[in-house]
């Protein structure tokens, strides 16, 4: 655990951090950015509370069985979103035209309406969950195993 | 912006990182070290993608108020991307093999932590 | 419960994939090669409008692909099948499953694809997956070193296979292997990407000189998934042939990097069996050999290609000595498979793999030692089994390229023989060790994965010329005839 | 394929029984008041008694190794480029890199 200072300054920025990344994943058919960028802007907000809190005290509310589920239902979205097109061909965009997310823009310079792109950007959605998921527990697991070794030494 | 810069800069970067990531494979027998080689490696060959990227006079492809212009292809962006995911996930799985390592033989050295040869 | 669910789950879920394979493989021997587009409604829609090259991801399989996707398929098979009685003494069988499916769907991505970039991908995740299976056991140290071997050279090679496709990406603005085929030149570039890609693919392979990863490897991963890494290298040797006869073809100088790969796969062939016969670990012995047995499919193949350039030479031994090396690839994995597991069951049931601690196992484990038995004379070129008619048909054909090579061949052939004497006159023969009193055979679903490579490896001996005729010469063909990739992706562009 | 049109699954079901038989011929001429466990079966060696099964049995190691002594100048050296350093693996992989690079330099200006 770091100083009084760190904490504050952490506890107030990682509402920006956690924030931001979920911006880019729900952006990400829009702007630059996407699923595993958010995914990893996300990740990099439980880093700066494992540096400023120490892994033990995240531990306590953030745990990797719980991280582990939101991985794998991550995948299962991506994956389920790829076979339901397979009545045509397999990651078809079987949204498109339809009222949800199917609106089709005109070609070229838009002003970025939110309500397009399919299936894409559920998968983004998909895709940021098992990136964070899956980086903050590599980012925990691994804080976690070495202070243990400290200890046992 | 770019245009006072030669365009061959970024490649001589990405040999020079190349270099120094395979001298420090060779050369440096921690295996934290090692990693942070293979890591320099994968970075010399993402600027190499980022680099062929790059065209004259292109657009990026984002259409929320794009400038008129020819948009690139953004093929090497993408790549650049997957080859970043993959390179973190190589990346956790070195480190932790290395700490199950440094557990078993108390050492981070290639040449002292090695059991097998021959 | 939850347990045996799962267990249900992943055999059911490769019998199925096994069942798939052979459809297409079947549609493809029928109708000629398959080419399918991911997210787009028709196979035409890979090329954009007012733009001439496919950017989407397109898998293209012809008969080579498929044919490498049987063997994985099979093997991938008989391996889950041993894995559940190891898993039933190990925790975490979860992730356990999930890599090694993680694995096969790797290798399956690698052989189907038919874009570089793609490959790269899979490459990449078959690579990771090994190396996790690898490391699986972490409270071994030198399963974690093996491990650490693996991925480090694995991800050293694929960033370089990356590189050389940059390079070409570069030049051409393609990633599509039948795209970039059609317009490739073979410049200083071109040059070094080849040179890039086939270091890479052989290193991952385990050729001499880059074969040292191998051993270590090999002979710390768990039960049943050594084979299944080994396949793995197979792929990588698929990508080697890929990138050489379908993305290069004719257009680079065959006759140089044939002689290159001839060298590689006699040096394989000679330093692996030679220090093969050195060893006393029992899984290292037999890694040794599969490097040892590498080497032929290389020489076989190597002929191939050095004659690629020559239709005479090549209609009247190259195509056969390549025939002979692809053919190799099915027996070699079958029966190397075999041994792999075999010999996982002595350490399953020993807890050594050191060949100067067995003895007389021959008394206690009655079918491992026949299944040991006959992956043996199979990998030493005994008739009637499997490995004599690849070995024949690459000695026949090779010795009209050029004699030595096919004496070096057959000498390889009894220092194999010779190193597997060794091993089973250690491990299974001999007196009845007291230690060993109490050891029993290995539990059933063991047995029936080692039952299915064994069944398998009888009819390939039965009834090679039907085997050859049927599967092996349409993969020779597909690799040799260029022009058939390419225009099904081009069409008539 | 050529070299394969003299096969005939037959040929090699037939050979398979011929030795089935032979088998069978010689174990029914053995000793038919053969019985397990008593001193039939234990070795036999001039009246003395028999080392222990550890002392008997040839272990690994001592196999071949005349072929390994004879052989000492090609394999020192060979194992010794075995040395397990992951190092060295990749040292290797640079150097046949650029050995193939180099080879198909030159090749290309003759």
């Amino acid at each position: 655990m770091m100083s009084k200072i760190v904490r504050t300054m952490a506890s107030l920025l990682i509402l920006f951090a956690l924030i931001y990344g979920l911006y880019i994943i729900m952006h990400g058919h829009l702007t630059p950015g996407g699923g595993f960028q958010g995914g990893a802007v996300f990740a990099s907000g439980v880093a700066l509370l494992i540096v400023a809190f120490g892994s033990d005290n995240v531990h306590k509310s953030l745990k990797e069985h719980h991280l582990s589920i939101l991985e794998s239902s991550g995948a299962l979205i991506f994956i389920g979103l790829a076979f339901g097109g397979i009545a045509t061909v397999f990651f078809y965009n079987f949204l498109v035209g339809s009222s949800l997310f199917g609106h089709i823009p005109p070609p070229g310079s838009n002003p970025g309406d939110i309500w397009t792109a399919g299936v894409i950007p559920f998968m983004n959605i998909a895709v940021g969950l098992k990136v964070l998921a899956g980086l903050s527990a590599i980012l925990l697991v691994m804080a976690l195993a070495t202070t243990l070794m400290e200890v046992e030494e | 912006m770019t245009q006072g810069i030669p365009f061959n800069i970024p490649f001589l970067a990405v040999a020079v990182m190349i270099g120094i990531a395979f001298y420090i494979i060779i050369s440096q027998r921690n295996l934290i070290k090692l990693v942070m080689g293979l890591s320099i490696l994968a970075s010399g060959v993402n600027l190499f993608l980022i680099t062929l990227g790059y065209r004259k006079g292109g657009v990026a492809p984002i259409y929320t108020h794009t400038p008129a212009g020819i948009m690139v292809l953004p093929i090497p962006q993408a790549l650049t991307l997957t080859s970043i995911v993959i390179a973190v996930a190589c990346l956790a799985l070195m480190l932790s093999m290395i700490i199950h390592i440094y557990r078993h033989t108390g050492s981070t050295d290639s040449e002292k932590s090695r059991i097998m040869k021959g | 419960m939850s347990e045996k669910a799962r267990d249900i789950f992943v055999i059911a879920t490769l019998v199925f994939v096994e069942f798939l394979v052979i459809i297409l493989a079947r549609d493809i021997y029928l109708n000629g090669l398959h080419i399918y587009t991911l997210g787009a409604s028709s196979p035409n829609l890979t090329i954009p409008e007012n733009y001439i090259v496919p950017v989407r991801i397109i898998l293209e399989v012809d008969s080579m692909s498929i044919f490498m996707a049987i063997i994985t398929a099979t093997v991938s098979l008989a391996a889950a099948i041993y894995s559940l009685s190891f898993m039933k003494e190990e925790t975490g069988g979860d992730r356990f499953y999930t890599l090694l499916l993680l694995l096969a769907a790797g290798m399956f991505g690698m052989e189907l694809t038919g874009d570089l970039f793609n490959l790269f991908v899979f490459l990449e995740i078959a690579s990771i997956a090994g190396a996790a299976l690898t490391a699986f056991r972490t409270r071994f140290a030198d399963a974690v070193e093996g491990g650490l071997k693996y991925i480090v050279i694995s991800s050293a090679a694929a960033l370089m296979v990356l590189f050389a496709i940059g390079i070409l990406y570069a030049q051409y603005n393609l990633l599509n292997i039948g795209a970039l085929a059609q317009v490739i030149q073979y410049t200083m570039l071109d040059k070094i990407a080849l040179a890039l890609l086939a270091t890479a693919f052989t290193m991952k392979l385990a050729g001499v000189p880059m074969h040292m990863w191998a051993p270590d490897t090999y002979s710390v991963a768990p039960a049943g998934t050594t084979p299944m890494i080994y396949i793995a290298s197979q792929a990588c040797l698929y990508g080697l042939f890929r990138t050489c006869f379908t993305l290069y073809g004719v257009t680079l100088n065959t006759a140089t990097i044939g002689w290159i790969v001839i060298i590689i796969g006699v040096l394989s062939m000679f330093v692996g069996v030679t220090m093969a016969v050195h060893q006393s670990d029992v899984k290292r012995l037999m890694a040794y050999h599969a490097i040892s047995q590498s080497g032929y499919m290389l020489l076989g193949v190597g002929v191939g290609l050095a004659v690629l350039g020559n239709p005479e030479a090549l209609a009247s031994y190259g195509r056969e000595a390549m025939s002979g090396g692809i053919f190799h690839i099915i027996n070699n994995a079958l029966y190397k498979g075999l041994l792999f597991l075999t010999a996982e069951a002595l350490f399953f049931r020993l807890g050594t793999r050191d060949l100067n601690k067995m003895g007389g196992m021959c008394r206690n484990m009655k079918y491992t030692s026949i299944f040991f038995i006959i992956g043996a004379l199979a990998i030493s070129g005994i008739p009637p089994f499997n490995g004599f008619t690849s070995k024949l048909m690459i000695y026949e054909s090779v010795y009209r390229f050029n004699p030595i090579l096919s004496v070096i061949a057959m000498l390889v052939s009894i220092i194999t023989l010779a190193s597997f004497t060794k091993a089973f006159q250690a491990a299974f023969t001999g007196p009845a060790l007291p230690q060993y009193k109490d050891v029993k055979e290995v539990p059933k679903p063991m047995l029936i994965g080692m039952g299915i490579l064994t069944i398998i490896i009888i009819f390939f001996s039965l009834f090679p010329g039907l085997i050859v005729s049927s599967i092996v010469n349409p993969a020779t063909d597909a690799l040799i005839n260029q022009a058939t990739y390419i225009n099904a992706v081009m069409g008539g562009l | 394929m050529a070299s394969l049109a003299f096969w005939n699954p037959i040929a090699c079901i037939i050979a398979f029984v011929v030795l089935v038989a032979i088998i069978y011929l010689f174990r029914s001429r053995g000793q038919k008041k053969y019985k397990k466990g008593t001193a039939q079966t234990q070795i036999f060696l001039s009246g003395e008694k028999p080392p222990d099964a550890e002392q008997r049995h040839i272990r690994a190691h001592n196999i071949y190794w005349g072929f390994f002594q004879a052989l000492k100048r090609y394999y020192d050296p060979t194992i010794k480029a075995h040395t397990g350093i992951i190092n060295d693996y990749i040292i290797w992989f640079i150097a046949l890199a650029a050995a193939i690079a180099v080879i198909l330099f030159i090749v290309g200006l003759i």
